[in-house]
């Protein structure tokens, strides 16, 4: 009986087992189908580039869309957006504890507010002064 | 905030900046695209803000006040005449937040979700040393191009024996530490980078004269453009990247088109060396033995006020000067008698893009008075009176005839076509290019020998007195 | 003895079933990290998205570039390339297998390839009569 | 291929998409931007050829070698009077192709990856289900264009009351359906959006004109833009996406040239009726009562001969006529004598945008002669004849006089300016647009009635007998 009672448990050991051995198999399957369906099977990076080669058309054209009355703005405005460099200022100086990275991160966000708040006042004034013949 | 929401936010932030761009092609949407630029901005930083490891927030409100208050002020107080110095001294600013921006990247690898301090993915270490090279270069770069725009330093080239052979060995040591650095990681590697390459940037940028600084700024623009991409690359972060591409490709756009209106390669500006030798072109022309013709502000008022059109010709010079509200008002009494008056902007007139635009709509010259070179170009042969103010090299006809002149080539404007040239400038000195213009001696040139400025208030109070 | 063999199977089957759930553990783990890992926490829709938006700006820009003696073409060369829908008749029309999807491929296959061939045909016929003065 | 080797190929596709339309932006550079696109195509068909999932290649070969052959020959036999036409067939090639893919992607969504036959993503329903229908309205509306403009069906409007709220109820319904079958995901369903999407193609385009089918063929270019975008989703394909996006603007752009060449808002042309009442129109003018001076070949010819400058304005009846190269020949002989030559077309002349610029070109006109209405239209003061040859509404001054006149407000070529105006055209009725042409009763008028290919040759002589 005891020995019948031990198969008894054997078996349905074994039998748990064989079941946790499929789960396992199931979730490896769904790990490799995640990971594919996830991006397609291709790496961020492709996007981040397509983006990229997208982007850098839209550059070249909307910049030789400008006026060349309105360079001079244009080199100030340009100036402001590429302060949105704050951003990665912004997560360094994010966490809560002190750490070099935070440090560093406050330099960048002073350094970056300037030119921020600097490039697009400066802008705004320049452009505040192009007036049409009344 | 999901993933998801911020990830479409910062593409909404993106298109922001588009057309914060888009709206410059015309100075009637130019307001409104700098209004999309400052809605982009706030949705990118807010975005940012909201991300679930940005906690504290109190320096963060802090280094935004601090900074948004220097931006400000400094915004708010500088000069028009200035702008130049401070689109320098900006890029600097962007530079440097660069690197700082990278090395905090590189000390808290996690936060960015790029790996762990010691083991930071490759890609990241290659898209960030970049980074951190270009912006290091951008920042020193952007400091001597302020200081010699500025006068602290000389704006005179310093050249020296081996200078080329130096810095083509500083930048191969460059490649050379990137690629350590990307295998060892070590912090060492890290800041020997941004040294070298804040001494590349001091060098390649003391050889270029202090007149050539625009396009060194235009170029340094690019590069921070494309130093933010790589950033952007490193956060995967998709509004950086637009904006980055945007940046690149606006300044590579604006150094194109001033090389091509000086008529001068790439390469030729940023080897430098360029008006190193001004006082040696500049006599060589001789003017000793040719007569000019010179007048008084009674016989530039006398001339103009019998004239049916004039054209004005700003330059370098009315900047200098600051003669562009003495000017305006010149025009008015003019236009009061009926006499038609526009403006004629060679596109390197003055001392960076559109500063002339910037400079003559300070002094509420309407916009529609004022034309680009190829509108207004064939009009001089129908005009009585070109009023060159302060310009030089733009209207010099050499550029037309003389294949071994250094402007030779340039598109120039042709006052020479219009009934009386009038030159207002203080000497027969030569401009920019050091170039002995030879208008100087037509018959149909007088001379005006003055400060713009001075010179301007004479004929308006000449004209009122007639 | 028997009863020692099998409660000795009994403990190593328990520890395999043990050890088989700890495995299944980290790759739950593993599906839930790669999921974020391979797009960032970001769907990939967002992306193709991001892609869209920029490839509207480049249209506008290329198509407002053309220059309008060259809008005849520029209708029959738009019509080529948007046979680019090929990719799709082409997987459709991939398998080994006859199905009512490979029929659809098929046939979408023929209607791009008609359309592909006679406009770039079309289209350089065109352009090609366009000719400077000599 | 690995997938990011491939999403790298379609990129490239992508850019080779993007350059081929930009080549377009000037002639020189217009047969090498149709290179880029025909790599395009090679490299985005080659890469999903070398997709896993792509195993057995004779049936595409197959269908390659059919559908290849098909497209050459037309390609090749056609007409450039007919383009048009073609381009619309062409269309409905794409929009029909388009319904396949959708259909396959339902029936094997496993082979796309957006789920199974039963349970597809919802996301990807939505694509599918708008692909499919845009992809229907193009392929019925286009059929529909082609023969009103092959003249298989008449071109009037087809009206009949309460047409407007009928297409409104199937849009309804549509919207419906897409809903319902998102939800259930039948085949039936799929199929019943298919067949309505196809009659509300036909219905929305019945009642437009045959002369506004060109605006129509734009916009359902611009349509299946949009669905191949559509499918791009669901196929998870950049360089379908892009290219969507690029023809999608493309179209719609072109539409909103068209509208505004012709002064009339899209909705005006989309919601039809337009052209039913030509012959209304027409008479209500009064021909006669006016008088008109009329011309023979010898006239025109006479009057040219003593010309110092010419200008050509051809129109629609210029290519019905296929007079393009009698017109080429009668130049020859003008330029000969010395007389100055040039060509001006209007945004609108002819049916389709650039129209008269393929025809010119291919009766080997120089592009550097034939201008557009902004670089030309202020010579004709200063021109001696203008030689309209099948053009009418292009001229028609009451666009700038008549605020009642359907063409109010449309830019017009000032021709009535020129010294003479010779009119060739076979009558005195109206152009596309229904109006009568005030000018046919000027002074300095004479309407040469006659086939514009039989003029053209009966000029010829007469210039070479003189
Ligand atoms: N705009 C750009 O983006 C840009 C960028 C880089 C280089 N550049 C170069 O800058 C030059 C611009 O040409 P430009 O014609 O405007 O200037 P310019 O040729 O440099 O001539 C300026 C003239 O202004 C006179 N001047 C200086 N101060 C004055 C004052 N206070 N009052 C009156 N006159 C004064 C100078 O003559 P006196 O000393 O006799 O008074 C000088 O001849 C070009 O050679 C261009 O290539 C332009
Ligand atoms: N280009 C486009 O993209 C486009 C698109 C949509 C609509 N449209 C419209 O099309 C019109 C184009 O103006 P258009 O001036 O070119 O053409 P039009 O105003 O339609 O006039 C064409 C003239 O050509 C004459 N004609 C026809 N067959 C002829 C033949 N065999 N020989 C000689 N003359 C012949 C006709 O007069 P007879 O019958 O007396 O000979 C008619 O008056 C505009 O109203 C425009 O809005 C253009």
């Amino acid at each position: 009986m005891a020995t019948d009672k031990i198969v008894e448990q054997a078996t349905g050991l074994a039998e748990g087992a064989k079941s946790l051995a499929e789960n396992a198999e199931a979730l490896a399957a769904q790990v490799s189908q995640l990971s594919v369906q996830a991006s397609g099977g291709t790496d961020v990076f492709v996007f981040y580039f397509t983006i990229f080669v997208l982007a850098c058309f839209v550059g070249y054209y909307v910049v030789w869309s400008v006026t060349p009355a309105l360079h001079s703005p244009l080199m100030s405005v340009t100036n402001a957006i590429s302060s949105v460099i704050i951003v990665g200022a912004l997560i360094a100086a994010g966490p809560d504890d002190m750490s070099f990275s935070k440090v560093f991160g406050f330099i960048a966000v002073v350094l970056a507010s300037v030119n921020i708040f600097g490039g697009f006042i400066v802008s705004q004034r320049m452009l505040s002064m192009f007036k049409k013949k009344k | 905030m999901s993933e998801n929401l911020s990830a479409f936010a910062y593409l909404f932030a993106s298109v922001c900046f588009i057309m914060a761009l888009r709206g410059l092609s015309s100075p009637l949407t130019a307001r409104m695209g700098n209004i999309y630029g400052i809605v982009g901005m706030i949705v990118a930083v807010v975005t940012t803000l909201a991300a679930p490891n940005v906690l504290s927030f109190s320096m963060i409100l802090l280094g935004m006040l601090i900074g948004g208050a220097i931006g400000t002020i400094i915004a708010l107080k500088i000069e028009m005449t200035a702008l130049p110095q401070l689109v320098a001294a900006f890029h600097s600013l962007v530079g440097l937040a660069a690197v700082f921006v990278a090395a905090a990247a590189f000390y808290e690898p996690a936060a960015y979700g790029i790996g762990v301090p010691g083991d930071i993915h490759v890609a990241s270490l290659v898209e960030m040393s970049i980074g951190t090279a270009i912006g290091a270069i951008t920042f020193t770069g952007s400091i001597v191009a302020f200081a010699k725009l500025q006068g602290l330093v000389s704006g005179a080239p310093v050249v020296f024996a081996g200078q080329h052979a130096l810095n083509a060995f500083l930048g191969l040591l460059m490649i050379g530490l990137v690629v350590w650095f990307c295998g060892e990681e070590s912090t060492a590697l890290f800041w020997a980078i941004v040294l070298l390459a804040g001494v590349i940037g001091l060098l390649i940028i003391i050889p270029i004269g202090g007149a050539d600084m625009p396009v060194v700024i235009s170029m340094l623009n690019s590069y921070s453009g494309w130093a933010a991409c790589g950033i952007g690359f490193t956060l995967a972060n998709p509004a950086l990247i637009v904006t980055g591409a945007l940046v690149g490709s606006s300044g590579a756009i604006l150094s194109y088109i001033m090389c091509k209106g000086m008529n001068r390669s790439f390469f030729n500006v940023i080897l430098g060396g360029f008006g190193a030798d001004d006082a040696a072109a500049g006599p060589a022309g001789g003017d000793g033995d040719k007569t000019v013709r010179q007048g008084s502000a009674d016989d530039a008022a006398f001339i103009m006020k019998n004239a049916g059109s004039v054209i004005i010709v700003p330059g370098y010079g009315m900047a200098v000067a600051q003669a562009q509200h003495a000017l305006r008002e010149m025009a008015e009494l003019l236009k009061a008698e009926g006499i038609k008056v526009s403006y004629a902007i060679h596109p390197v007139a003055g001392r960076m893009p559109g500063h002339m635009n910037v400079l003559l709509a300070e002094a509420n010259v309407p916009y529609d008075e004022v034309f680009e070179l190829e509108q207004i170009n064939r009009d001089f042969a129908s005009t009585d009176v070109a009023f060159v103010i302060g310009a030089n090299d733009v209207t010099n006809p050499v550029a037309k005839t003389d294949p071994a002149s250094p402007i030779y080539g340039m598109p120039i404007l042709d006052v020479e076509n219009s009934g009386t040239v009038l030159f207002v400038k203080r000497s027969l000195s030569p401009g920019y290019a050091g170039v002995d213009n030879v208008l100087f001696y037509r018959d149909n040139t007088m001379m005006l020998f003055d400060d713009a400025k001075t010179m301007c208030e004479d004929i308006v109070n000449a004209l009122g007195s007639m």
